[in-house]
């Protein structure tokens, strides 16, 4: 089964909207857990453009760079969510406005 | 046929993507997102990715979002969580993301405006996509696997004290 | 095959998948009852046979009831969606050389996703129901899932590295001259320890352990949806047994029987040995699983994975 | 040839064995896997040596492409030539005999396992230094020989002077091994390769004898070789390295890793012929270390110290001849002086085990009837040491003598330096054997060396007896200068030098017909023996010149007006801190907010110029 052509363009923006609702999430969002998976929407989306990029040339480098995206992903979720299980242990709280002390 | 399943893919992955950030019941927001996931999914293998597609379900929805889940349950926020997030969310505090997301938006668009190109319609099959990942990026997966490792430890570390083990020794003490 | 063809076959790959687990509900009463020196269902039909169908009855007229507690959607949602993963897995085994739904060159990693998504099922439902054995049990599908899926992809890849395709076909064709179960026995131990856990079945059912979480995820569920659950869990045992056939048992390969009912036979025997597992070995404790998870399974299936690359290198010379 | 890679990895994996053992595996299992790689790898080379002998053809083995990094593509390979032949026969002959002797030397030792992980380890790195066909690969041996050196000098690490000299060695040789990677740098950027034959010829293709770029190349190079060769003015570390296992001291700093300098030159000889000003210098570095090692010797009491400046003045040997161009006589009087240094350090150790750990000579005497093997062993070696005629010692460097002799110009001075080098050799040798084994007795040796020692001493005996009639396959590898016929009487005087040497030490320390008592006791006389056994007063010389004025230095820097801009620039900081500190409200949203302010005002820029 081969893939499929349609405009680039398209799938640009599609990564380019996915990015966006992340942002927009990143920044209206309180929840130490919803920013995280905002971040996860961002990335994702660059995946998307990396991976529509690969598409174009019909080489692999797309795909690699998802690879290391997913790497960064795991690495990221892995700490991240350490972090959210410390906060909320010493702040009794996951609201990022209230966790703003250097020293718990 | 394809192409509508592109862009019916690609309309669930924006919704799924925008009911997740927007819900306040985090298992919820979690749903859509592994939705939007498997549409992204989806997308990787209509573009000829398919090893992309298969580790965007297997790693991305099934190991990554897993461990959203189980923090989700460990904390098991209830009822509480959910009213506050939903205070939170009030449209007053909408304006000033929305604004910016959406500047940024319309900068990206008028940045990818001009891209003539079609997709190339070549499967890269995961051979290939092996072959080039341990030959010129062979540094790059060093670097990642580093990563890894630091994440790994990071974690085990930060994470480490979450639990307080009761010392059932001293009776007396329950600090 | 035509179009219509494909669907229509799908559509009896899913009658036939569904109506097999729910034999095999019987079934596996009627061997462990053999085993263990008793009875089982004997009662309806001969050798007890039409207990399927009683127990369909009861389950389906039971009341539909949801706790007033529960996450409603997702309540509803988990057991779908074991049910439709598990199905879905089903796409890419390969019956015999040209009875298959699909042949992506990913269908491993297919069958993996499926089974690393149907641990939503356990997971939203433990934490839909709202109930602290329910969420208990849903951690530790959660961990243990986790945990045993990583080895599980691991141990694959030695199959992977001697055939040189994801292509489920490809392999099985590579298996002409050896089963991989020969030079793949590692591999296939921790695959079927792997997948057992996948499945939660005994003796690695400890989401569910019933001393000690009542019955663990669905503790609350009851009538159709308790049965989905259950669908899904047998499902899940005749997809890891299809996948153990075609991965090391030499799939459809077979002298004289056509290639179908090698498969099937083959199928059904894995399946009994998994009922056998469950009938001899008791559960194990939750720190001792994850410590054979990631102390012994994880290791070994290393140590397969860079003998099978030494060997593989040295006979391309 | 197949054999070629378990040359160096044989012992490699047994060191890594042992290493991964954790010191858990038994003694005699170390024992065995320490020796027996050891003897292992020297069937091989037996097996090379003799193909190569066969047909004098060079031997290639390529592993791997160690790296690949634009046109900079180092692989690991090996090259076997005559040198290289020669280098490892003795690296692991000699290896194996000390491995052996280790066995008994060591066995008490709580940590026998690592000692020998670290023996076989350096055995590793030094095949592979010799065997390189790339310098890189050759740095790696080279630097993989400082590191065990280190940790064998170190090895007793609980006693901190041991650590103290470790470092000392480690630190000193850096100084030379800086020097020569600054020299492959240059020869890479000059030459584009690193390849010992392709570099070769490049380096003779491109360049002019006489030239800036090979006499500082060069020199960078003789830097790292003075360094691990111990030559002046980088030879302080020598002594001191002798705080590590007797062993050691005989397979480390005497036989093998401290001749790698020398290696080094004679293997890039090419390169060292287009820079005549060089070769005079190592000449004359070669001969002033000689006489300056000897003369330390001569004040000495530690057994192994003397030993340890002996074999610095018998490298400086080496260097006099790599200096005068007789490479081939070099190599010749590496080999011999292995096959006798080795001799004497095992005598020496065998001396220190019987006798309860002691090293002071004058606490010794009289070992002559009680440890007759080890005695027979000692005058063997003090023979070859001192080049008494038909003794090993004595060919090879008869051979550098008259090459230094027919160098033109300078060729007498060098060659009367060397003589009375050779003088002073044979004098403090004899002094050693007179004072330890004759006269009366000291201390009593509590036990008798058993087999595991005596075989090594026997064979070495043999060797440093018989060493001198060796041919080695030198010629075609190395340029052999085939000097001049010399006028007789210039072979008499070599020939009667070390004769006369014994003479002296016998009338100053046997038959003590002459006194020098009274001039030792005489304020210069005590003056200058306490200037001798300080070593020359170079470690103070340094402390003066390096180390004092870099504290000082630092002192004095420490409140400098200097420091005035940096407060002001702490001040300066600590304003814009209190000015930007409100930007820090520790709220992860704003922090976000005000990165997509900033992403979109770039992106509007990159837009724009774009547009």
């Amino acid at each position: 089964m081969g893939g499929l052509q349609i405009p680039l363009e398209h799938v640009l923006l599609i990564a380019s909207c996915l990015f966006s609702c992340g942002l927009a999430g990143l920044m209206l969002r309180r929840n130490l857990i919803f920013m995280l998976m905002s971040l996860e929407v961002m990335l994702n989306s660059a995946a998307l453009a990396f991976v529509a990029a690969g598409a174009r040339w019909g080489q692999p480098d797309g795909q690699i760079i998802f690879l290391f995206i997913l790497s960064i992903a795991a690495a990221e979720v892995a700490v991240g969510l350490g972090l959210v299980l410390q906060i909320q242990r010493r702040f009794k709280t996951l609201d990022m406005d209230q966790a703003n002390r250097l020293r718990g | 046929m394809m192409e509508s399943l592109f862009y019916g893919a690609s309309a669930v992955a924006l919704l799924a993507t925008v009911a997740a950030l927007t819900r306040a019941n985090a298992a919820h927001a979690l749903i859509y997102l592994i939705v939007s996931l498997l549409a992204v999914a989806v997308l990787f293998f209509l573009m000829g990715a398919p090893f992309a597609a298969a580790l965007e379900i297997v790693v991305y929805a099934g190991a990554i979002m897993v461990l959203f889940v189980f923090v989700i349950m460990m904390l098991n926020l209830g009822e509480a969580g959910n009213s506050r997030e939903r205070e939170w969310l009030a449209p007053r505090k909408w304006i000033v993301p929305g604004i910016l997301a959406g500047i940024l938006l319309l900068e990206l668009v008028l940045a990818v405006r001009h891209a003539p190109d079609n997709t190339s319609g070549v499967e890269v099959p995961p051979k290939m996509v092996g072959l080039t990942l341990f030959g010129p990026y062979v540094l790059a997966v060093e670097i990642a696997s580093l990563l890894l490792l630091t994440g790994l430890v990071g974690a085990y570390h930060i994470g480490r004290r979450f639990i307080v083990r009761r010392d059932f020794s001293r009776p007396g003490d329950n600090s | 095959m035509s179009e219509l063809g494909t669907i229509t076959f799908g559509l009896f790959i899913i009658v036939a998948a569904v109506g097999g687990a729910a034999v095999l509900t019987w079934f596996e009463r009627r061997l462990l009852g053999v085993w263990q020196d008793r009875y089982g269902p004997n009662r309806l039909g001969p050798l007890g046979v039409f207990q399927v169908a009683a127990d369909m009855l009861k389950l389906l007229t039971k009341d539909d009831w949801i706790p007033p507690f529960a996450d409603r959607p997702v309540f509803v949602f988990a057991p779908t969606a074991i049910v439709v993963a598990m199905l879905l897995g089903f796409a890419v085994v390969p019956f015999s050389p040209d009875l298959y739904l699909l042949d992506i060159n990913i269908g491993l990693l297919f069958f993996l996703g499926m089974t690393s998504l149907a641990v939503y099922a356990v997971l939203l439902g433990g934490l839909a129901s709202n109930n602290k054995y329910a969420l208990l049990g849903g951690l530790r599908s959660a961990a243990q899932m986790v945990s045993y899926e990583v080895f599980m992809g691991l141990s694959l890849m030695g199959v992977v590295m001697l055939t040189g395709s994801f292509s489920l076909r490809a392999i099985v064709e590579a298996q002409r001259d050896l089963w991989y179960c020969i030079p793949q026995f590692l591999g296939l131990f921790t695959f079927i320890i792997a997948g057992v856990a996948e499945s939660h079945r005994l003796p690695f059912d400890l989401p569910e352990a019933e001393h000690e979480l009542t019955a663990g995820f669905h503790t609350e569920y009851g009538g159709m949806k308790f049965a989905m659950f259950m669908l899904g869990e047998y499902l899940g045992l005749i997809l890891i047994s299809c996948m153990i056939t075609t991965l090391f048992f030499g799939g459809w390969l077979g002298p004289w029987l056509p290639p179908v009912v090698w498969f099937c036979l083959k199928v059904f025997i894995i399946i009994c040995f998994f009922i056998l597992l469950r009938a001899g070995i008791p559960r194990p404790r939750y720190d001792q699983l994850m410590t054979l998870g990631w102390k012994i399974m994880l290791p070994l299936t290393l140590f397969n994975l860079l003998i099978t690359g030494a060997i593989a290198l040295w006979l391309e010379g | 040839m197949a054999v070629l890679w378990l040359i160096p990895f044989l012992p490699f994996l047994s060191a890594t064995l042992m290493l991964l053992s954790a010191g858990r595996m038994p003694r005699y299992l170390s024992a065995w896997l320490g020796v027996g790689s050891i003897g292992l790898a020297a069937v091989c080379v037996a097996l090379v040596a003799r193909a190569y002998l066969a047909d004098h053809q060079v031997q290639e083995l390529t592993l791997w492409t160690w790296m690949s990094v634009d046109n900079f593509t180092p692989r690991i390979a090996f090259r076997v030539d005559g040198l290289t032949v020669v280098m490892m026969s003795v690296i692991t002959g000699v290896g194996f005999l000390i491995h052996l002797y280790s066995v008994e030397f060591m066995w008490e030792d709580e940590s026998i396992c690592r000692y020998f992980a670290y023996m076989n380890l350096f055995v590793a790195a030094m095949l592979l230094l010799v065997m390189a066909d790339n310098l890189l690969l050759l740095y790696l041996g080279w630097e993989g020989v400082g590191a065990c050196s280190y940790l064998l000098v170190g090895f007793w690490y609980r006693d901190p002077d041991n650590g103290r000299a470790a470092r000392k060695a480690f630190i000193v040789t850096r100084v030379g091994d800086t020097a020569m990677a600054l020299g492959l740098f240059l020869l890479f950027t000059e030459l584009g390769t690193l390849d010992i034959q392709p570099l070769m010829a490049a380096a003779n293709d491109r360049w002019q004898i006489g030239d800036t770029l090979p006499i500082l190349a060069t020199a960078l190079l003789l830097g790292g070789a003075l360094g691990k060769s111990a030559q002046l003015p980088l030879h302080t570390w020598l002594p001191d390295a002798m705080a590590g296992p007797t062993p050691v001291s005989a397979l480390i700093h005497a036989a093998t890793m401290v001749t790698a300098g020398v290696y080094l030159i004679a293997r890039l000889y090419e390169l060292f012929l287009l820079a005549p000003p060089t070769l005079a210098v190592i000449a004359w570095i070669g001969l002033l270390t000689l006489l300056l090692a000897a003369f330390t010797a001569l004040a000495q009491k530690d057994i192994k110290r003397i030993l340890a400046y002996s074999t610095i003045s018998q490298i400086g040997y080496m260097f006099l001849a790599l200096g005068v161009g007789a490479f081939a006589s070099s190599i010749f009087h590496l080999v011999t002086h292995a096959f006798f240094k080795a001799l004497l350090f095992l005598a020496a150790g065998a001396v220190i085990h019987c006798l309860h750990h002691e090293h002071n000579i004058f606490r010794m005497g009289g070992l002559r009837t009680r440890l007759p093997v080890v005695f027979l062993s000692f005058l063997i070696g003090s023979a070859a040491l001192a080049a008494l005629p038909f003794s090993s010692g004595f060919f090879s460097k008869e051979g550098i003598l008259l090459s230094a002799w027919t160098q033109p110009g300078i060729g007498p001075w060098l060659w009367a330096g060397g003589l009375l080098g050779a003088l002073l050799t044979s004098i403090y040798s004899f002094r050693l054997v007179f004072i330890v084994f004759f006269g009366e007795a000291q201390t009593e040796p509590d036990r008798q060396p058993g087999w595991q020692m005596a075989i090594p001493l026997m064979v070495l005996c043999v060797l440093s007896l018989v060493g001198g009639w060796f041919v080695l396959p030198l010629s075609g590898v190395l340029p052999d200068p085939g000097h001049d016929p010399v006028s007789h009487w210039v072979e008499y005087i070599s020939i009667g030098t070390p004769l006369l040497g014994l003479t002296v030490a016998y009338l100053l320390y046997l038959g003590r017909q002459v006194s020098i008592a009274s001039l030792m006791a005489s304020p210069a006389g005590a003056a200058v023996q306490s200037f001798w056994y300080g070593g020359a007063r170079i470690d103070k010389l340094y402390d003066l010149l390096l180390v004092r004025p870099f504290t000082g230095l630092t002192h004095w820097w420490r409140n400098e007006p200097v420091d005035l801009l940096y407060n002001a620039l702490v001040w300066m900081t600590r304003w814009g801190h209190g000015r930007l500190v409100v930007l820090q409200t520790g709220e992860l949203r704003w922090y976000a907010t005000s990165m997509v302010f900033g992403l979109l005002l770039l992106l509007a820029i990159v837009l724009r110029d774009s547009a």
